[in-house]
């Protein structure tokens, strides 16, 4: 495929190299090449398509707002919730964008640790979407509560009543979770803006957007005595973020997995909510990526060495949530108290929702099984549908866990099933919306990938490119192969 | 192509810091002040449809609280009192005093129409708050803890912040307010009055009546005296008594008076809400 | 620092709420915002109608206007107090008295809880005689609704126009001046010697007036079969606890159908056996029925078998027992009736009656008070042959009814003899009476002219040429006879509301001894919770009279103590008639012939309705949301079917969650309604519960149910033949507050039978015996010793408990509704109870069972769902000490105190409902709307609802116990234990304790409203670290000397909650001759 | 403007590629100049070699951010839950017995401040935000932050001359050298 016959043909430039590797930038592209395409995209017209997207997705935040003022002024009751299913749509939501909200710092965090250099042209886009998911995430739990004008009562504050929170409460721990989880994503995301905000300064004319921009450029001056702190203040914040990511949802899941409730009362929640949350989260990056990238012709920028690679991250995940899923029903057995037992056969086999646990089990774990081929693996529509699915899986797991096992708790006098209401659907939906529209945003204001970040991958970025001697370091800068695994086999090559 | 921004910009970010800070600390200290009952509540000094006069009549007078406000040790409610009791004194037939005073007026207005008074409430707890004077009054609690010193007041107004937080202070820790009930509506009563011997004799028969053996009743007080040995064991009443001298003082502390009565009366405050939220 | 503030002047618009005393331009005002159908709630904002609600129950004697933000530092409140001191008034403390309340055929002894003049919770009293057990059935207990009831009948109609009370004058004067000519009076069954002395004056002094009497719910066939058996006004009273071997024919006598006052507690008072080795100490209940009623729900033996057979079965029964007894004549009155009694009958019958007869002398056949004359009189003989009369059943005198029947005035009317009908009966002819009469018809036809008194505007007061609003019983004087004829005395509470007159009243206005113009409002209102009447009260004069002559002279002490009690003292009806043997033959040959029923004529039984009894409650929400103890069917009725015939049918909705529609003929009569399928129902047979789908009724009551009535042919016909049914095609939503009827073998409900071990409550179901998963930290559990420092402080603190024995508990509502009333409960209304959102603190939750496999939802052997076993269970709040819903609040909006409660602060939670999904009973119940605050028909409006109808209605605040807040949307509540009771308690020994250490209250000095009202004695609460109190007595504490009960079980032990409300396993008493007496029980043990 | 004093910031030498940046600034490096510095749109592989800078202490700082937060977080819970405000939930004890439940809040404090101390102590540490610079006065430096690769030697600098300063960059291979200055 091109992308092959491109790289060797970059790869015949310089002398034969051992371990031949596609480059993250496809062509050979010069750097203003690179801040021109991305650049682009913000000084030129938006294409039509943005408005298709954008007007219907401004509309929909709309009707989001106005349901949450209908819940806020008339009750909680406007939803479908009753007892025993006291959570429903609302928390279901609140999992389920949390989760998505994962993969953008994962994406940035941890690959960035590992030297993953292909992060370098997702990771912005991924962030954005972080924070956009977890906005819309937050809506939820700040107003599913019956008396949302006394949500401050979950503050810290010293009162002249003396009253205090109860720090055992998982809802207590999650409130400090999420919302850390929000300001360290946003200080992240910002860092990395720093040096291209600077490139958008020097790029406008003089006028209200320069100065915005460069107000928050901060000044930059690319000097390299900022460089090398910036780049350590980078790293810590990679390595502070990965740590937090873990511990955000498995936080999420202790709402849960600290209850008495039969089918949430489980000790391997939060691995498998981790796991989810990074399954579903990749799975949407793709959703908004392919696309983005055919709208904006990205194609040297997003490889399909980028979708290649993220398609076996979602095998790989999906298989281990697959993997909760059945050893939930294994510890249900072997744990042999029926309660727990029978929980688990009413959602799966012949309770009243067993509809959705069919739906999550096939998205989640059947379809992404088809990424065991690479052709699959790298064909767009295939992997934008599998990704689909699994986005759709993932909410549905979610109303599994939570709804299903409500409405068969412990005692069957008080069994119940849900059934939600007009003003939960469209709530749910507008929050699409409300996401959409803030990253269209986004892609409209702000460069959709890091440029300094790619500059910084391209192979005329190292000062010892094309030094016939030593060509490791290209390998390792480009390629993020540690020495070690590769002087092996280059070894083997030059004795030969 | 010049500089985009003037060079003042460079030193916005440490002004703005500054000043952050500052206004942050503002708000928080003038919130904890103004916005808090010890600024909102008391002082509270409405003026009342009757010129009624407490200093007069608790202080001067030296009337009791319960001739008028006669429920307080019964009830939940501290009543205010009908016209018939002001009557009493100042009723035709009755006292005479100050029969056709102007003051009393609507009084007597009050007791033709029926129309009652309309005074103006001034320590209102709020709604889901259950207060009841006669478990304070009956245990030891006096009037002038919640309402400040009424037999000085000309018009009463609110002496206590009567916030939460207040009450949990007592409730946490009763023998910094406890006193002995003969006492509760003496509202210039200081624990220095307190006879020593006369307050000892009274916890000891106490404990006697309720079948402790005079030997253990003298331990259990002594121990109780502040900072008195464990191993205190005063044979008779007047060693009790000299041992307290030696610890305490002279003069009886409010900490002496109140650890005793909160021991031998058995004084636990509720600290959990059903106490006062229902 | 002080700072004198100048408020405004207050303003003379200024709302008030209060109830005071002696203020009579204020009263009127009051009045008249009572009077105004919806008094106007907007113009106060929120919280200052919110905090003036709770001021004025709070504040003294008089109350509080809030004026609001006039002053803009804070609100203005006001204090007003009493101009003159009232007797007894103690501000913020409750008053208590005694009073009755009037019902047909009896009446019940209350004790009415009044704070400041305001009636605010009922409870019976357990003094009068003929209630020791001081228990408290659901329509009393509601009763105090109606009272408030906004929508009760308020002002004079004349032709439905508002008229002055000059017009009640005027037609009454012309009345008592007609000489009685054409004049019918049609009164209601209820017993008051005051009333009758008074009609009797009234006949005297218009001789030609006729006296009708009329119950839509009547035991006229009951009476006449008396008549013939025993004698003219002679009552059979059941001695239920002397019986031991009880057969009830279709008679529900522990809920609709009671034969002797406070039965229910006579009943069970020989049903505690602690252990299954003593089940048959105890004694056995036998019960024949064609639907469920909780009286087979507590039988031992329960045979369905269809109404239109009961004289068959009755007659079976007397063959066998004639045999055991050797009485010819039993046997040969009952022979031929006996012949079609089918072989699985016999066999049914022939174990029992032997039974029975084993029990001579403390055996007694009970026939349901509307089954056909046959039944009652060969249950007489067979009474007779057990000897039950002397020992079990008592004879006494009662004034013999001469009044005539709904159908003579039908009569009468037709034939022109009645032009004018005075109307008092509390039901409602026009609406309920057999549709033989076409009651409506002919009195429009013959111009009749109806003047109807009454609580409520009905039916029958639609067409009325003048309507006079009555008086509720808690605003007049009166006096009534309890069922075994103790005197007992109706006083007054508060004035009236709504200036209504009662009964006596309006005869005294007859014979000329009172006026109504004069009496609006009452002048000089006296202090309405000091109820001793003014001396010009004709009405309390004529009580004073009767008492007199009851009395034997009007002995001031005597009349003080009988006010004081409630009743007098000694009286008790005389014995008198005896069984006449003669009667029985003819009355069962004159009976028609049984036919069973069949598929395609199926039987139509109608019923008296657990919640609205003959139709009078309709407009009361407790009761109409009260589900139903058997279908759990809450603001509606439905044919019940049996299962059989449900599924021949193949009765299905279309839509999943709602009810089929089906069509019932009988001959010319059609009635739809939705259909509902009843385990436990005989096949070929319908059931309908009456009273409901009136047209002529409140906000309530409106489009409630369907009207059973249509089908109702003749008086005291209420089991009908021939019917066919079929489906209508369309759906109806039914209101059900329980979706699953099986127990999945979880043993939250345990019973046992002599066959059982000793202590099969602790081994019975899975969760007794798998390991409890114990807490890292230890905790905070029982006792504090050295061993378990952390533990509860028994010895200076009270520690709250609770057992509920279901061997007691019947499974009738009125602890619901007790709850509800003394919690300031809210009703959700039907739609919300469908989507599952009730209120009641406490869920009666209803298992149904197959015998010997716990199996009904998955797919049971029809025949077995028509044998289906049913048990009730209460579920409220079990108050854990590890209770799992506090640790997951974020707010500490609930926590534990001391005593080992459960607390909950309204007024700090935020409404994240995180502990109702913790909670492994699912006790807690949300505010999802402003329940309280919005009406019912516009909760989805939120802030749109139309202003004149939002807001708590001003006659509704006043009925709220000023001691528990009134919880806004957004807030979880749940059971407390009555905290406020126990505070109070608590703090009424803290004025005795005073300067001594002597903290603990009296021995089960205080009681949870649950169990003031349980019938049955079957909730037992109060300070386990009080070794001589009862509920420690039952759950002991482990030790040798207090090992407790062997039956106490706690629910879903295994997750470590430590409830400290447990429950007591139920025990029957099976006999093992009877058929399927294996199966029994069996099925509380299976595992899932 | 020309007749205005003016201030001289230092040389800005532009170069080809990032290896003869990289060169230059070891040449750089080597002659001895402190105050100067590269300016390039992206950081450059190993140029804190190339220039001799030591490592950053940025570290420090954070780890010390975060020991504020874990502290913050324990004091927070341990005084409000064991000695201010103590609520018996679930028999669990109001003490420091409970401590795993108080785990999770101090974990998140902790990095929430060492994020803060991140952010914040880089700005401090760098300098910035500084909007006005004089190089920003030079119209080609314009091209750092798009494929400009600059070197710039500061006035300041003990070693700077106008002439010598000039021929060293020439000598090693720099681009169109410019004199910044900037208006006082």
């Amino acid at each position: 495929m091109a992308a092959t016959d491109t790289a060797s043909a970059h790869a015949a430039s310089s002398t034969p190299v051992v371990l031949e590797r596609e480059p993250l930038v496809l062509n050979n592209r010069p750097f203003s090449w690179i801040s021109n395409r991305i650049c682009g995209i913000i000084e030129n017209k938006q294409p039509f398509l943005w408005w298709i997207l954008f007007v219907p997705s401004v509309i929909l935040t709309g009707i989001m707002a106005f349901c949450f003022v209908y819940l806020i002024s008339t009750g909680v009751g406007v939803w479908g919730q009753k007892q025993p299913v006291d959570w429903a749509w609302d928390i279901t939501n609140f999992v389920f964008w949390i989760g998505i909200g994962h993969a953008g710092t994962l994406i940035s965090a941890v690959l960035f640790l590992t030297r993953q250099k292909w992060r370098t042209s997702v990771n912005r886009a991924a962030e954005a979407m972080t924070l956009f998911a977890v906005m819309c995430a937050g809506l939820f739990p700040a107003f599913h509560v019956g008396r949302v004008w006394m949500v401050w009562f979950l503050a810290p504050i010293p009162n002249a009543n003396a009253i205090w929170q109860n720090f055992k409460s998982p809802l207590l721990w999650d409130v400090f979770a999420v919302s850390t989880y929000f300001t360290v994503s946003v200080i992240f995301w910002y860092l990395g803006l720093v040096p291209d905000l600077a490139t958008l300064r020097d790029r406008c004319k003089p006028g209200l957007k320069k100065a915005l921009y460069g107000l928050f450029a901060l000044g930059w001056r690319g000097a390299n005595r900022h460089w090398s702190h910036y780049e350590t203040a980078y790293m810590l914040l990679a390595a502070l973020s990965t740590p937090l990511v873990l511990s955000v949802h498995s936080v999420v899941s202790f709402d849960f997995a600290t209850s008495i409730v039969p089918g949430w009362h489980t000790t391997i929640f939060p691995p498998y909510f981790v796991a989810g949350a990074i399954f579903g989260g990749f799975a949407m990056v793709l959703t908004l990526m392919i696309p983005a990238r055919a709208i904006y012709g990205l194609h040297d920028l997003i490889t399909p060495k980028h979708i290649d690679n993220m398609a076996k991250i979602i095998l790989l995940t999906g298989t281990i949530v697959g993997y909760a899923y059945s050893m939930e029903f294994f510890m249900a057995y072997y744990g042999a108290n029926p309660f727990e037992l029978q929980t688990f056969k009413l959602r799966a086999l012949y309770g009243p929702s067993t509809f959705y646990y069919i739906m999550m089990f096939s998205c989640n774990v059947f379809a992404p099984q088809v990424f065991w081929f690479r052709k699959l693996r790298t064909h767009l529509p295939t992997v934008m549908v599998v990704c689909m699915c699994v986005n759709a899986g993932m909410w549905f797991e979610r109303y599994v866990i939570i709804v299903t096992t409500l409405e068969r708790h412990l005692v069957p006098g008080a069994w119940r099933v849900f059934h939600p209401t007009w003003v939960d659907v469209t709530t749910f939906v507008g929050t699409f919306g409300f996401f959409m529209m803030n990253f269209l945003l986004f892609l409209r204001f702000l460069p959709v990938i890091a440029i300094a970040e790619v500059k910084g991958v391209t192979p005329q970025a190292d000062p010892h490119h094309g030094d016939s001697h030593d060509h490791g370091i290209q390998e390792d800068d480009v390629m993020g192969y540690e020495p070690a695994s590769c002087t092996a086999p280059k070894g083997a090559a030059v004795t030969a | 192509m010049g500089n985009f921004f003037p060079r003042w910009t460079n030193w916005l970010p440490l002004k703005l810091a500054i000043a952050v800070v500052f206004i942050v600390i503002g708000i928080s200290a003038g919130f904890a002040y103004y916005f808090t009952p010890k600024y909102t509540r008391v002082g509270y000094q409405p003026t009342q449809p009757v010129p009624f006069s407490h200093k007069i009549h608790a202080g001067q007078l030296g009337m009791d609280c319960r001739f008028c406000h006669s429920f307080a040790e019964t009830s939940s409610h501290s009543n205010v009192p009908t016209n018939q009791v002001c009557f009493n004194c100042h009723g035709a037939g009755k006292g005479q005093i100050k029969l056709n005073s102007p003051h009393l007026e609507p009084v007597r207005k009050a007791a033709e129409t029926g129309e009652p008074i309309h005074w103006v409430k001034i320590h209102k707890a709020p709604d889901f708050v259950y207060f009841n004077h006669s478990a304070h009054l009956n245990r030891g609690i006096s009037c002038v803890s919640c309402h400040g010193k009424v037999n000085e007041m000309e018009v009463v107004f609110h002496h206590e912040s009567q916030s939460m937080g207040w009450c949990l202070d007592c409730h946490r820790n009763p023998e910094e307010k406890l006193r002995p009930l003969s006492e509760i509506t003496n509202l210039n009563w200081k624990p220095a009055d307190v006879n020593r011997e006369v307050f000892y004799k009274g916890l000891l028969d106490g404990l006697k009546k309720e079948g402790a053996n005079e030997a253990d009743a003298l331990r259990d007080i002594a121990q109780t005296i502040p900072q008195a040995p464990k191993e205190a064991a005063p044979v008779s009443l007047t060693d009790l008594v000299a041992l307290a001298k030696t610890k305490v003082g002279d003069s009886v502390t409010q900490q002496e008076v109140g650890l005793q009565l909160k021991k031998h009366w058995l004084v636990q405050p509720p600290d959990t809400c059903t106490g006062c939220h229902r | 620092m002080k700072r004198i503030w100048q408020h405004p002047e207050e303003p003379k618009t200024g709302r008030r709420y209060w109830r005071s005393v002696g203020e009579l331009e204020q009263r009127e005002s009051f009045l008249k915002n009572l009077g105004r159908e919806f008094p106007n709630g907007d113009e106060l904002t929120e919280e200052e109608r919110e905090s003036s609600r709770r001021n004025f129950l709070k504040l003294m004697g008089a109350s509080v206007g809030m004026m609001g933000l006039a002053s803009c530092r804070r609100p203005i409140a006001n204090i007003l107090p009493y101009t003159k001191n009232v007797e007894w008034i103690v501000p913020g403390k409750p008053l208590m008295y005694a009073t009755t309340m009037p019902r047909p055929y009896g009446a019940t002894p209350l004790v009415v809880t009044t704070y400041e003049g305001r009636p605010t919770h009922l409870s019976g009293n357990p003094l009068n005689p003929s209630t020791p057990s001081g228990g408290l059935d659901s329509f009393a207990q509601a009763s105090i609704l109606d009272l408030y009831d906004p929508e009760r009948s308020q002002k004079v109609l004349s032709n439905g126009k508002v008229a002055e009370w000059g017009a009640v004058e005027g037609v009454i004067g012309a009345l008592a001046k007609g000489g009685g000519e054409g004049l019918a009076i049609l009164v209601g069954a209820e017993i008051s010697p005051t009333t009758r002395r008074l009609r009797a004056e009234v006949l005297k002094a218009l001789p030609k007036a006729k006296l009708f009497q009329y119950e839509a719910i009547n035991n006229d066939t009951q009476a006449a079969a008396n008549k013939a058996i025993f004698g003219a006004g002679t009552r059979p009273v059941v001695k239920l606890d002397q019986a031991m071997a009880i057969l009830s024919l279709d008679c529900d006598f522990l809920c609709l159908d009671s034969v002797s006052p406070d039965g229910q507690a006579k009943f069970i008072s020989n049903r505690n056996a602690d252990k299954p080795s003593e089940a048959d100490k105890m004694n056995r209940l036998y019960a024949i029925e064609n639907r469920y009623t909780l009286t087979g729900s507590m039988a031992d033996h329960r045979k369905p078998l269809a109404a239109s057979l009961l004289p068959v079965a009755a007659a079976a029964l007397a063959v066998e027992i004639g045999k055991l007894g050797g009485n010819a004549a039993l046997g040969a009155a009952a022979a031929a009736l006996a012949a079609t009694a089918d072989a699985a009958l016999l066999e049914w019958i022939k174990p029992a009656a032997a039974d029975l007869f084993a029990n001579k002398g403390k055996a007694v056949v009970l026939a349901g008070s509307r089954t056909p004359a046959a039944v009652q009189a060969l249950a007489a003989a067979i009474n007779d042959a057990l000897g039950a009369f002397g020992p079990v059943i008592d004879l006494l005198k009662g004034e013999d009814n001469t009044a005539g029947s709904i159908a003579d005035l039908a009569a009468g009317i037709n034939s022109g003899a009645v032009r004018t009908l005075l109307s008092f009966t509390c039901a409602d002819p026009v609406f309920d009476a057999p549709t033989s009469l076409d009651f409506a018809k002919v009195v429009a036809d013959k111009k009749v002219t109806v003047i109807h008194h009454g609580t409520r505007f009905n039916a029958t007061a639609k067409i009325a040429a003048l309507h006079i609003p009555a008086t509720h019983y808690l605003e007049v004087w009166g006096d009534a006879l309890t069922a075994d004829g103790v005197y007992s005395i109706v006083q007054p509470m508060i004035q009236p509301l709504y200036n209504g007159v009662s009964e006596n009243e309006i005869y005294l206005a007859l014979l000329g001894k009172k006026k109504f113009v004069v009496a609006k409002p009452a002048a000089d209102a006296k202090p309405a919770s000091a109820p001793a009447g003014p001396v010009e009260d004709p009405g309390y004069e004529a009580v004073r009279e009767t008492f007199a002559t009851v009395a034997g002279g009007l002995d001031e002490t005597k009349w003080n103590f009988t006010l004081r009690d409630g009743f007098l003292k000694g009286t008790q009806a005389a014995a008198g008639g005896g069984f006449n043997a003669g009667a029985v033959a003819s009355l069962v040959s004159a009976g028609k012939v049984p036919v069973a029923p069949t598929e395609q004529a199926l039987e139509v039984v109608l019923v008296p309705d657990n919640s609205l009894w003959d139709g009078r409650y309709i407009n009361n929400g407790w009761l109409q949301e009260a589900p139903d103890p058997v279908t759990k069917l809450t603001w509606d009725n439905a044919a019940l079917i049996g299962s059989v015939t449900y599924r021949k049918l193949g009765l299905k909705a279309q839509k999943e969650g709602l009810a089929p529609k089906v069509e019932i003929t009988i001959g010319d009569k059609k009635l739809v309604l939705p259909a509902l399928e009843a385990p436990g129902h005989v096949t070929n047979s319908i059931t309908i519960q009456l009273g409901y789908g009136q047209t002529v009724t409140g906000f309530i009551g409106k489009g409630t149910g369907f009207n059973g009535y249509k089908l109702l042919t003749n008086p005291g016909e209420f089991v009908l033949t021939g019917a066919t049914i079929k489906a209508t095609g369309d759906d109806y939503q039914l209101a059900i507050t329980q979706e699953h009827d099986t127990m999945e073998g979880r043993a939250l409900y345990r019973e046992g039978t002599k066959e059982d071990e000793e202590n099969f409550a602790q081994v019975t179901g899975i969760d007794s015996h798998i390991p409890q998963s114990v807490s890292l930290y230890g905790g905070q559990f029982g006792p504090k010793s050295e061993e378990n420092p952390q533990g509860f402080d028994f010895e200076r603190r009270h520690q709250w408990g609770m057992s509920i024995d279901l061997s007691k508990c019947l499974g009738c509502t009125s602890c619901l509704i007790a709850c509800q009333s003394e919690n300031n409960i809210p009703i959700v209304g039907k739609d919300q109870v469908q989507k599952g959102r009730i209120m009641h603190w406490i869920r009666m939750d209803r298992y149904f069972a197959t015998p010997e496999k716990d199996d009904v939802d998955i797919d049971p052997k029809l025949e077995d769902l028509e044998n289906a076993e049913m048990v009730t269970q209460p579920v409220a709040c079990q108050q854990c000490e590890s209770a799992p819903c506090e640790t997951v609040c974020p707010v500490n909006a609930t926590v534990h105190t001391e005593e080992g409660l459960n607390a909950m602060a309204y007024n700090r939670c935020i409404g994240t409902r995180y502990c109702a999904n913790n909670c492994p009973y699912t006790a807690r119940r949300f505010n999802w709307f402003d329940y309280n605050k919005r009406p019912l028909d516009e909760l989805y409006w939120g802030p749109l609802s139309t202003p004149e109808k939002t807001g708590l209605k001003e006659s509704m605040k006043l009925q709220k116990n000023p001691n528990v807040t009134v919880r806004m949307r957004g807030v979880i509540e749940k059971c407390t234990y009555c905290v406020q009771r126990l505070e109070s308690a608590k703090i009424q020994q803290m004025q005795v304790q005073r300067d001594s250490k002597n903290f603990r209250i009296p021995t089960d000095s205080v009681k949870s409203a649950c169990q003031q009202a349980c019938p049955t004695g079957a909730i037992e609460f109060g300070d386990i670290a009080d070794k001589n109190s009862a509920v420690f007595k039952i759950k002991g504490d482990g030790t040798k000397e207090n090992p407790g009960s062997l039956r106490n079980y706690e629910l879903l032990k295994y997750i470590n909650t430590r409830p400290r409300t447990s429950y007591l396993a139920r025990i029957r008493n099976v006999n093992p001759a009877m058929p399927g007496a294996k199966g029994i029980a069996a099925w509380s043990k299976e595992n899932s | 403007m020309s007749t205005t004093l003016k201030r001289v910031h230092g040389y800005l030498a532009e170069f080809d590629s990032v290896k003869d940046l990289y060169h230059a600034a070891e040449h750089v490096r080597d002659a001895g100049y402190k105050r100067w510095d590269t300016h390039t749109p992206f950081p450059v592989h190993g140029m804190d070699g190339a220039m001799g800078l030591s490592r950053s202490k940025l570290p420090w700082l954070v780890f010390f951010g975060g020991i504020t937060g874990t502290t913050t977080a324990f004091l927070l819970e341990y005084i409000t839950q064991a000695v201010i405000y103590r609520t018996i939930v679930q028999a669990k004890p109001a003490t420091i017995m409970s401590l795993p439940a108080w785990f999770p809040v101090m974990f998140e404090l902790t990095i929430l401040f060492s994020a803060f101390t991140t952010l914040f102590g880089l700005l401090a540490i760098i300098g910035l935000p500084r909007w006005n610079h004089p190089l920003f006065t030079s119209k080609r430096f314009g091209k750092f932050s798009d494929d400009g690769l600059f070197v710039c030697i500061e006035a300041r600098d003990p070693k700077f001359s106008q002439e010598g300063t000039k021929t060293f960059l020439e000598g090693i291979g720099a681009k169109n050298i410019e004199l910044v200055e900037d208006d006082i």
